[in-house]
């Protein structure tokens, strides 16, 4: 009887990007999952969060009673503001993006290819409202684009694939993605395998991804044969 | 004497005409004004275009201008949000046009529509659908997309406090697209929950300075949309 | 004997301009005469004046123990800042300039041409270092650009002339020409006389002036014949 | 922890090297780094291009650098004021280069760069001599010119107020060209007149938001260029 593969709790993957973005850093961080990186940050490290609604050195979210309306994130939440932020308007916070001075964006994700293309913004279909928002010009400007997603849809199908079927936020942006399953990277246009969960073999992986995956000598896995 | 100050917002939005381009400020609710598109909404003016980064929650508001059938074609980044109704339904039945325009691109648009300049490139968009029948140029060996400037016959935004020359100073995010809307204006009218003496504003601190302002309206209280959407509200008044 | 031709006084044709400019308008003055024009703003009229260094409601000169080197106007002399004045950076200095947002622009002159091309920031001689400052872009981008000149160089050249012999800071940009003899008006690229000091009569006025000029019916003129 | 402060001018220059473009804010002596540029003399970096509005005046900071021949070019809109001689003379002889831009075409040029445009079109000196080899193009029935965005390896400027994030304050017309010159380098360099506490500058009223800086340096007692050239000092010091 095969084990139900669980992989990493979506927690401990935004933890892992948390940890791995260099102190100092700049970072965007999308709507949704990736909000789960900014409750991450090891001690010591200090990252500076941008939210392109025009706040530098956004903060958690406020008690409930001292929240304002007029403070507020990219998906509408309402945010604090460190000592030390600032407040601009949307082109000067544009200038930040497509600029290239933000260090690092994180970024949910409907399809990732192979080669680093992205499709987060819309599942093309025909009836549906069209909605871009800041993604575009996020993947077109931040210097490292980072992915963390679920490794596969809710029903089961591959998210990380060879080609995407839908609409494109970007064409080869994607830097690294963080699944449930894995840590991959894209270098030259190939997807590399960077670590597997404790419960996830190569075999595995493959079974869940539609696109081609490379596994460099030195990849770290925690998966144990049983 | 310079006195931009006018008594009431039915006096501010009074010209603005069928067919008009209207830029409107904020990001959601934060810096949407809310008291000028109601006043806008009792004139009944028709066929606008309006550039904003999304379409209004709910019924009042923008929402309510758009669901007052007074509008033609939106201009925006995100034309639907958490409480966004009004827009949607009205897309799929085809009775509103929409320009979907990524956040940056818009902003950066406004602002050269501002400053003179008539076109700009950029990378945002570049292999994307958004990039289709637009000019194609490379840069460095990276390909980038010519970009329009945007201009407004008239731009409504909501500032904090304001002075009789039309210095402006924001609230926190919702300082957002009216700074940029304010320059690319032929008419900029802004509601200012305060209107202050010149010189009690710091002028190191301004962030529009007056010559991009032509009318300033105080509302004192200004509703606040996310309470309106959840009390139901709908705009003229149910 | 020929009675010597004198015109007006410079700082009475600087009245004329600030008399001639419309309460309420955002003006900027060029370095030198221009800066003549602040002097005589009639009493109840508001111009806002912007110096492209960074401040819109520039005030006059400060008390001598007052002048702060970090508050200068565009000729580096130390300016004052009005109640309601603003300081901004160089881009959106210019995007009033570049944007239109500027009313009027009261430039002086080397040679102005019957159809309206300026040429007031090089003599274009060889060894001489070319510096343009914000003139090009004050004429291209200025609504009302209005030039107050001498009639005549120094040794009684034409300043008013066909064609500019001198590198031009724009083709047909000038609105108006004030000059100690006349006011000129350029429209559909001919000069029109708008007015003549009281001792200036049309036989003289072209005799000092290389361009063409067209008198229409409604001039005015103090010429009195004596 | 995020400390941008550097306990030197020395050690804010060190990395400058031969060849360099350097932004140099600065509007005449308002806003001229001028304690950064002599530690850049003492560094001795030669070949640098220079993007700064003048020249300088007399024989300190900008002027000094160039008269110590540690610059190879000059991009600039007005290379002479009343106190210029050491550029003029250079220039005659032909052992500096001048690259002469109109001011705000300097500033949108410089604003590109940082803002990740790489081109813009632009009116200013259509029909002159600066408009030679330029491409041009009609928009709306009017001609404009191509302009380029301009980078800087570095960025040298002055500011009233910084704290550790590098967040900024300028004071009065010496803001200039700063806010936007931080934004078009790779390493912004700051000298301020105070370093203050994360929090204490508004952050409604920061100019600069720290992200476009990459070392502050606390000069509390800035030299006056103007004072320096009435007395007609000389740097190195005579």
């Amino acid at each position: 009887m095969e084990l139900k593969i669980k992989g990493w709790d979506i927690n401990f993957v935004a933890q892992k990007i948390a940890n791995d973005i260099p102190d100092g850093s700049y970072v965007n961080l999308g709507i949704g999952i990736p909000e789960l990186v900014a409750n991450h940050i090891p001690k010591g490290k200090e990252l500076i969060f941008h939210t392109e609604n025009g706040l530098l050195g956004m903060g958690p979210a406020p008690e409930p009673h001292l929240a304002d309306p007029e403070l507020i994130n990219a998906g509408k939440k309402c945010v604090t503001a460190i000592p030390g932020a600032s407040y601009f308007h949307h082109a000067d916070s544009f200038t930040m993006i497509r600029g290239g001075h933000i260090d690092y964006c994180v970024l949910g994700a409907f399809q990732v290819s192979q080669e680093g293309d992205l499709a987060n913004w819309s599942t093309g279909e025909p009836d549906a409202v069209p909605a871009v928002g800041g993604a575009m010009d996020l993947v077109a400007g931040v210097k490292n684009i980072l992915v963390i997603t679920q490794h596969t849809t809710k029903t089961g199908e591959p998210k990380i694939v060879k080609r995407c079927s839908y609409p494109l936020t970007g064409k080869a942006v994607v830097n690294k993605i963080y699944t449930n399953y894995a840590v991959l990277e894209v270098r030259d246009k190939k997807l590399f395998v960077l670590e597997m969960a404790p419960d996830v073999n190569s075999d595995f992986l493959k079974s869940v991804t539609d696109a081609e995956l490379n596994f460099p000598k030195s990849y770290i896995s925690f998966y144990v044969p049983i | 004497m310079i006195n931009k100050i006018v008594s009431s917002v039915q006096e501010a939005v009074a010209d603005i005409f069928d067919g008009a381009t209207v830029l409107i400020s904020g990001f959601g609710e934060a810096g949407s004004p809310i008291e000028l598109i109601h006043a806008l909404i009792d004139k009944g003016t028709k066929n606008l275009t309006i550039v904003s980064n999304n379409t209004g929650s709910g019924h009042v508001g923008l929402a309510a201008l758009i669901e007052n059938k007074q509008v033609k074609k939106v201009i925006c980044s995100f034309p639907k949000t958490a409480n966004s109704v009004v827009f949607p339904e009205l897309y799929k039945k085809g009775e509103i046009e929409l320009e979907l325009v990524p956040q940056g691109t818009l902003a950066e648009r406004i602002r050269c529509g501002g400053a003179g300049v008539p076109v700009f490139y950029t990378r945002t968009s570049v292999d994307t659908v958004l990039a289709e029948g637009k000019e194609k140029r490379v840069f460095n060996g990276k390909e980038y997309l010519l970009e329009y400037a945007v201009k407004g016959d008239f731009a409504l935004v909501k500032c904090l406090k304001a002075d009789r020359y039309g210095n402006l100073v924001y609230n926190k995010t919702a300082r957002n697209f009216g700074p940029i809307m304010c320059t690319a204006a032929k008419v900029t009218i802004v509601q200012a929950k305060e209107i202050v003496d010149p010189g009690q504003i710091d002028p190191e601190a301004v962030v529009t300075p007056g010559i991009f302002v032509q009318r300033v309206v105080e509302v004192k209280n200004p509703m606040e949309e996310s309470v309106l959407v959840a009390e139901n509200r709908r705009y003229p008044w149910n």
